[in-house]
């Protein structure tokens, strides 16, 4: 997927006549104006671009996108794209899902599409909640949750989407927040630009069935104290650079820093190449709660293996011809 | 009766028109090959044929038990034929339980090849014989000619440097070559056959080829046989002719179907019996522009075959009836977003994982029906492992054309069994039609061709198109989502009418026999063959019986109705409880009877004439 | 007419038969809840009552926008009556968009009670009005009742030192304090309701309880109505009674199965419209001995539902049909492994994703047919929300006996539609009988019942009756893997024959009309409230109609056909293409004629009375 | 679940009177006779002890052992196994499974089972291959591996199923192989102590579609260089006591150990109770490939807050009564 240089695209460029139909106040809101903003600068001309999703508030995202779209069924929406990705890999293609369509019903498909590293830009928004449901807990609720289904309180330990898609050696796991624009952003551009599957979850309120899930981390007041922005190359600082995270053996922990606290030099220099477990260590962190690229490496890219494989045959035995194909080896003839 | 001169003078030579064959053995003794050599030599000998193989349970058995015997039987004969045979006339028996499972099956009188080397005390025990019944006159109804393959392949081989195990293995060439001489067929196909196979290692080829010959010989000198057979060549249509499973016949035409629609074929697939082989056959044919995929689950292979559809190419799923339960919510995906898509349905014994490896025709109400909502789907089944090869090619065709999932029906019987296919010329195969919408001008994705009733199909890239489709009920026009009731209405009957319309581009249905009476025997899928001579025989009989063959299911052609109409009875043989026969009662209330059978078997002919005389009666 | 010493003598009291009012407005309006609480005054006040919720996409749609119209529609009477009415004689709009989305159902010359307040500019833009139809004489055909509801509701909570969005939100209170007065019903039940929902905000309650007497005054000192009504209770049987939907009674169906056969129950499934508020219901009865299992996808919760089963419990899953579509392949092993299990599938307008909000009949063949292989399943259909109840019951009951699987269609209007419900008595629910094997003498895991040819359960912990079981075709004794041909056709007609001989318990049917003649009208499921009030409206017009309904769709009953065959014509209307008619033409050779719509909506009266008359003439 | 004392249970108490059809020589017998080793040794009775497989050879396990067993679909036994356990805590449930039938198809219920902590034992039997269906690579072949389905080599990253199963959140993780019977057998004791999800993963040899695929961990010559055995509480050794593992950062790197190498103290000294992320890390590792238990911790487990929940509801509101549920809030008599 080559992008060409298209001049002039704007955001509006990728708006749809479609009423927006999310809940007022919806944390959708804001990942689809940070989508509309990125969008324009990838160069990539509207037509080949493809959004794919599955079934929820969020995967109604493709009839808001001024590009191609398909709202399939629940939870299938990365395998659907495996296929048109591969064989369409002139096709930019984005995966929209919660966490219900992504980490319940299409637990597998997610995983499956993250190990083969299938070139998909998957957005997950993860609200801890099934939304369009009406607010049942979802596989990232957290324990002791009452919603609808649970009146009395989930007995589910949550599932950690990073750690999941870490364990099926994804290429590219990154976390942002919907109302963090700038870093969203920066984020869609990084998932733009990795070849291989990137996964990216995104922190989003359902003020209608969750609200405040992520407060702690918006919230103007508690923000600083919360969040821990991962950058590769940098010591993992947090709370106004008066915190850090150091590392004691495997386990990550949280240290004052500066007078009466360790000094910078001491602090984890976070490292998107390492070795997975280092991310899965941080994956684990809940207070800070990480935000940034977790991981990105180079593996090769499912099409273009599959492109290389044909490629190979092609050489080896020629491009097929069908008549020589129906005739097999053995034949005979009746005259 | 006349005798040729290559032979020695003594032996008659009997000339037969058919003969049905059957080779059995345990699952490790090589019997597929055995009866596949046989067959092709018999076909290359101008004979028409058609096999079936019966496979034990999937996993391979311990050696010696019934549970382990695997057979083959071929029919071949010097006139068409439709169907392997119902009982064999010769019987090829490796081993105690091979005898013991296949006996039943045999024709009285038949001529059982028994390899005494194999009736050992633990085999005959494992077998659950007390006696070793080649000795203690229970075979007193059969020809039996007792030969000790074991000991004669061990001679053959002696010194030759191969282990006792890849000894023992060679024992079924030695079958093979006896048996070749029987028939007076050539060796050189099956040595051929064994160099291409064993490439790469010459100890084996030779080994093998030794053993043929040994057994080829020992037919020769071994005063065992009174008389040679010979079985002239059929007068099959002139063409070139190869042999073909039902499994090898889908497969090229989806190849086939790529190439002519000059799309690129993408096969989304789960491995499933008896339906893998597909998957395994198109997997080699890279360089003919098709694509396999093995997905994780089978819901994930028809899903990643319709984001191909989606993207423009020629998008297939393979499975049998587990596995399309699953692809079902799939399926309506497509029906709703109106993509073409190629689905199928290799039946196997059910319900539940059932019988995988036995044959079925019980999922044709599955298919019409199995989704939710209103979901019309059209249907074709094939009649014989080379007519899979067109059914898939037509199956492209409507989906296309009419922007529908298409089901393709086969079943074990035809995946596995093989014919004698004449390869089409390339000038018989037509080009499919592929028009993507590349205007803009008044563009609406769900506008409709008035003739076909089709939506466009866009392909993601093309400039201007951008649009969004998906499973909510859609806007008759712009696609949108509405949830209008009237519009729901429309486009619920609108997809009806687009499946029937197709109806309108078969060709007029052919009645076998004469066009109105008193029973018209209605068929579809692979029981085509049986019910074929099954009516044939009771009409030289002189019954009054006609033959329909069906092979769209779904719609149903629209002369269906007033042929059934000419006949005063009306029967459905299915190897089901009656499932097309409840379509049939229902659309044209005719008071079709059915003749069912559910043993994981194909029809036999007798069976059937029987069971329809007695109806006649 | 008579007035009543409490009301102002000026003002005639209006007696009426039946009314059918709708309440309209946004998602957010709070029109649910006032539909509900009025619909309950009625019921208390010894109405019969019918409930029609109607809600828009799943999704809030934007305020003020035709997406976002959410009705409540319910029919009182004081006879019996059968369905929520056809078209409403009032309307409650509170804003243009819920007046225009539902102004062409209202009665030519029906009453608008219409929220001026919320007819603003803005308002009347995005309904895409140009001008006010309030006041541009468009609704001359229609009696207006103009009321400033929101300015009305400001005023009475100007000074509460509630925010301006909180009181916007209590407006609904006021609409429902005047149609309380107007139909004279006692406040008490509304505000004992209001003060249990918002416990622990003493505000709130006081706040809404003022709107509801202010809306409650409005109507007493505005001299806005020459009338207020009367509708008088209806004769219902005596009892004690509540107001139920169909899927809360689902869900005591279910606790109350488990009660009456002494066994777990647990409840494996995964949220879906319209099913979820089951599983949200039997969360909460933990204390009854019901175990909720929200799984991660469809499949998981049916399998999880298997494995309670296998273990001796009370097996049951819910869904709606995308979702059953993916548990066939389960439901399938059930049928094989012959475990009990109750399957509740809510239907809902498809194919596909379809439309999750509304309703529809058309899941009929897939529960029927959807399974590869032979797989026959006892389908039971409910009449009506309380008639859930009683199917669920019977349902479990038939699973127990029969050690089958066995499926109730349900579909969104009964789903989340009210009706009263007349309480059990304790003696009316007989015990299910539950027998587990015990006993190891002779116990084989397959030998069956004579009777029911069920075989019999055992509980894992029994010493002694160790067995295996599993989705291979298995021995008719033993339960062991079997591919013996006979045996699998004796498994495949034994399956049918034990759900086949279920219908011997049934009870005889009841046509209700003449029991032969011109026209039977055969319907099921959630269509009996309209066919019936439609064939009593044509009795009483001296046609020839009667009325048969349909529980049991599988097995039929036996005394179907010849019912079917005492009719010169028979009609099926169904809200699909004509699923129960291919059923029926099959068996009986009857040629059915259908009477169909698929627009995601209930059947009206009138429009039955229409198309019936049509095919009587 | 509770063991009371069995007395005189023997191997042969759990076999059955069904053939045994595996391909003579399938690592399959090997595990089988493990099992039936191990079980008399648990002391509970067999009626108690129930055996959940999907589909697939492996799966076939239930009909060789005289418990109850239920062979039921492709990839479904967790689940079944999930409401099966959780409606009866007093069975102890294991569940048989393949490499194809846990990871490909069933994946989701596999990792659902785990997080929630389910009390089931699994058994995955992972032969890198489809053994039941003939030959077609599985989610833990080889990249490159030819195949059935395959026939110019496999393009999919594999699984790998340890990894999946800690990024899962499992509380028992450890694998063993079908011919190393008394470790095997020691892993079968451990899980059956544990409380909770315990996972096994059994490098199986198919000598008919896959033969060989873990000879280097087999056979005699090799076996030393290539099994790392872990054993908690001490240092990781191999190569008899010739090399060791050592942590560099998050890298676990292999060195030579005694002269001319490093000393044992600096060798990473095994705890199972470690966080996921060392196991994680160690499980990465392919050469040498450890065997044992990669974690076991302790974590609530789902039958018990369940029961726990149902309880406390109870103590809350009584237990439940039929005709006061039936009668809900709002009545009214007709009379
Ligand atoms: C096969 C199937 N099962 C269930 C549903 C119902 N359903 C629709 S969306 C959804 C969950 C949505 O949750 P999530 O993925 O978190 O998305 P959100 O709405 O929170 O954005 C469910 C259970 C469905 N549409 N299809
Ligand atoms: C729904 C469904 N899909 C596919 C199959 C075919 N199938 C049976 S077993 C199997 C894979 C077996 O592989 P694995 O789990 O590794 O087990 P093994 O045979 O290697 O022990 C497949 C694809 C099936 N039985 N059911
Ligand atoms: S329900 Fe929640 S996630 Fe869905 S649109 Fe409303 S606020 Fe957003
Ligand atoms: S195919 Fe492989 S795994 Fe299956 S029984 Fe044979 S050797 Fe074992
Ligand atoms: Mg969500
Ligand atoms: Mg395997």
């Amino acid at each position: 997927m080559k992008a060409t240089a298209v001049v002039g695209l704007t955001r509006k460029d990728f708006q749809t006549d479609q009423e927006v139909r999310w809940c007022p106040g919806c944390g959708d809101y804001a990942i689809l104006a940070s989508v509309q903003k990125v969008l324009p600068e990838l160069g990539i001309p509207r037509e080949n671009i493809v959004f794919v999703s599955g079934i929820g508030c969020s995967s109604r995202f493709p009839y808001y996108m001024n590009t191609y779209g398909f709202h399939t069924i629940h939870g299938r929406a990365p395998a659907i794209a495996t296929g048109l990705k591969n064989t369409r890999p002139d096709l930019q293609v984005w995966v929209v899902t919660g966490d219900g369509d992504a980490l319940a019903i299409g637990g597998n498909h997610f995983l499956h599409a993250l190990r083969r590293n299938v070139d998909l830009k998957i957005l997950l928004f993860n609200n801890r909640v099934y939304g369009l449901t009406k607010g049942q807990y979802s596989p990232t609720s957290e324990f002791g949750k009452k919603a609808k289904s649970t009146p009395y309180g989930s007995i589910d330990e949550p599932v950690n989407p990073i750690q999941i898609a870490l364990g099926a050696n994804a290429s590219f796991v990154a976390r942002s927040i919907d109302v963090e624009a700038r870093h969203l952003q920066e984020m869609l551009r990084r998932m733009a630009e990795h070849r291989g599957t990137a996964v990216l979850e995104i922190l989003q309120n359902c003020n209608v069935f969750n609200d405040g899930a992520w407060d702690h981390l918006t919230n103007k007041e508690t923000k600083a104290e919360n969040q821990l922005v991962l950058e590769h190359g940098k010591p993992l600082l947090f709370a106004n650079g008066k915190k850090g995270i150091r590392l004691r053996g495997f386990v990550p922990e949280v240290v004052e820093v500066g007078e009466g606290g360790v000094d910078v030099s001491e602090l984890l220099v976070w490292d998107e190449k390492a070795p997975p477990a280092l991310a899965f260590a941080l994956a684990g962190l809940a207070s800070p709660t990480p935000i940034g690229v977790f991981r990105q490496v180079e593996r090769p890219v499912y099409h273009e293996l599959e492109e290389q494989q044909a490629r190979q045959v092609v050489e080896r035995l020629g491009p097929g011809e069908l008549s020589r194909l129906l005739a097999g080896r053995d034949t005979w003839t009746v005259e | 009766m006349q005798s040729q001169p290559a032979l020695k003078p003594e032996r008659r030579v009997e000339r037969l028109d058919a003969v049905t064959v059957r080779f059995a053995g345990d699952s490790g003794d090589g019997m597929q090959l055995t009866g596949s050599e046989f067959s092709k030599a018999s076909a290359i000998a101008g004979n028409d044929i058609r096999t079936f193989p019966d496979f034990p349970a999937e996993i391979r058995a311990p050696a010696g038990t019934l549970a382990g015997v695997s057979g083959f039987q071929v029919q071949f004969a010097s006139h068409p034929i439709y169907t392997p045979g119902d009982r064999p006339d010769v019987l090829v028996a490796m081993n105690p339980a091979a005898l013991k499972a296949n006996l039943p099956d045999l024709k009285p009188g038949g001529l059982i090849i028994a390899n005494t080397g194999g009736f050992t005390d633990q085999n005959l025990k494992k077998a659950g014989y007390d006696a070793n019944p080649l000795e203690d006159g229970s075979l007193a109804g059969y020809r039996v000619i007792p030969v000790d393959i074991t000991r004669l392949t061990e001679n053959a081989l002696h010194g030759s440097g191969l282990s006792a195990r890849e000894i023992a293995r060679s024992k079924n060439m030695f079958a093979l070559g006896l048996m070749l001489w029987l028939y007076q067929r050539p060796l050189e196909k099956a040595v051929a056959d064994l160099r291409s196979k064993f490439v790469g290692r010459p100890e084996i080829v030779e080994a093998n080829e030794k053993v043929l010959r040994a057994g080829h010989a020992y037919g020769e000198t071994a005063e065992l046989f009174t008389s040679v057979y010979e079985v002239p060549p059929a007068r099959l249509a002139p063409g070139t002719y190869r042999n073909i499973s039902g499994n090898q016949a889908i497969a090229l035409g989806i190849v086939a179907a790529a190439q002519l629609s000059g799309l690129k074929g993408f096969l989304g697939s789960y491995p499933i019996t008896p339906a893998s082989d597909i998957l395994h056959e198109l997997s080699r044919y890279k360089n003919y522009g098709v694509t396999t995929f093995q997905a994780e689950d089978e819901i994930a292979a028809i899903s990643a075959a319709i984001g191909a559809a989606f993207g423009g190419n020629l998008g297939i799923t393979t499975s049998s009836g587990p596995g399309i339960a699953l692809k079902q919510e799939a399926i309506n995906l497509a029906v709703m977003a109106e993509l073409p898509l190629l689905i199928v349905d290799v039946q196997r014994g059910g319900p539940s994982t059932g019988l995988p490896t036995k044959t079925e025709q019980a999922d044709l109400l599955q298919v019409l029906f199995g989704r939710n909502g209103e979901s019309p789907v059209p249907v074709l089944a094939a009649q014989s492992p080379g007519d899979c090869f067109r059914t898939v090619l037509e199956a492209a065709r409507i989906a296309i054309r009419y922007m529908t999932p298409v089901i393709v029906l086969s079943d074990g019987s035809i995946a596995n069994g093989q014919e004698p296919w004449r390869i089409p010329e390339p000038s018989e195969l037509e080009r499919i039609q592929v028009r993507f919408r590349t205007d803009p001008e008044g563009f609406q994705p769900y506008a409709r061709d008035p003739e076909t009733l089709a939506r466009a199909w866009v392909r993601p890239g093309t400039p201007g198109l951008e649009h969004r489709i998906g499973g909510l009920e859609k806007h008759h026009l712009t696609g949108a989502v509405s949830y209008d009731p009237k519009n729901h209405e429309l486009m619920v009957r609108t997809r009806a009418e687009k499946i029937e319309r197709i109806a309108r581009e078969f060709p007029p249905l052919e009645v076998d026999g004469s066009p109105s009476g008193k029973l018209l025997v209605v068929g579809w899928g692979s029981t085509y063959g049986a019910i074929a001579a099954a009516v044939r025989e009771l009409r030289r009989r002189g019954r009054d019986v006609s033959h329909l063959h069906l092979r769209y299911l779904n719609p149903l052609p629209r002369d269906l109705g007033e042929i059934l109409s000419r006949f005063e009875r009306v029967v459905v043989p299915e190897l089901n409880l009656g499932q097309l026969r409840t379509i049939l009662r229902s659309r044209y209330l005719v008071d079709a009877k059915g003749i069912n059978k559910v043993q994981g078997r194909p029809f036999q002919v007798t069976e059937l004439v029987e069971r329809i005389e007695e109806l006649l009666s």
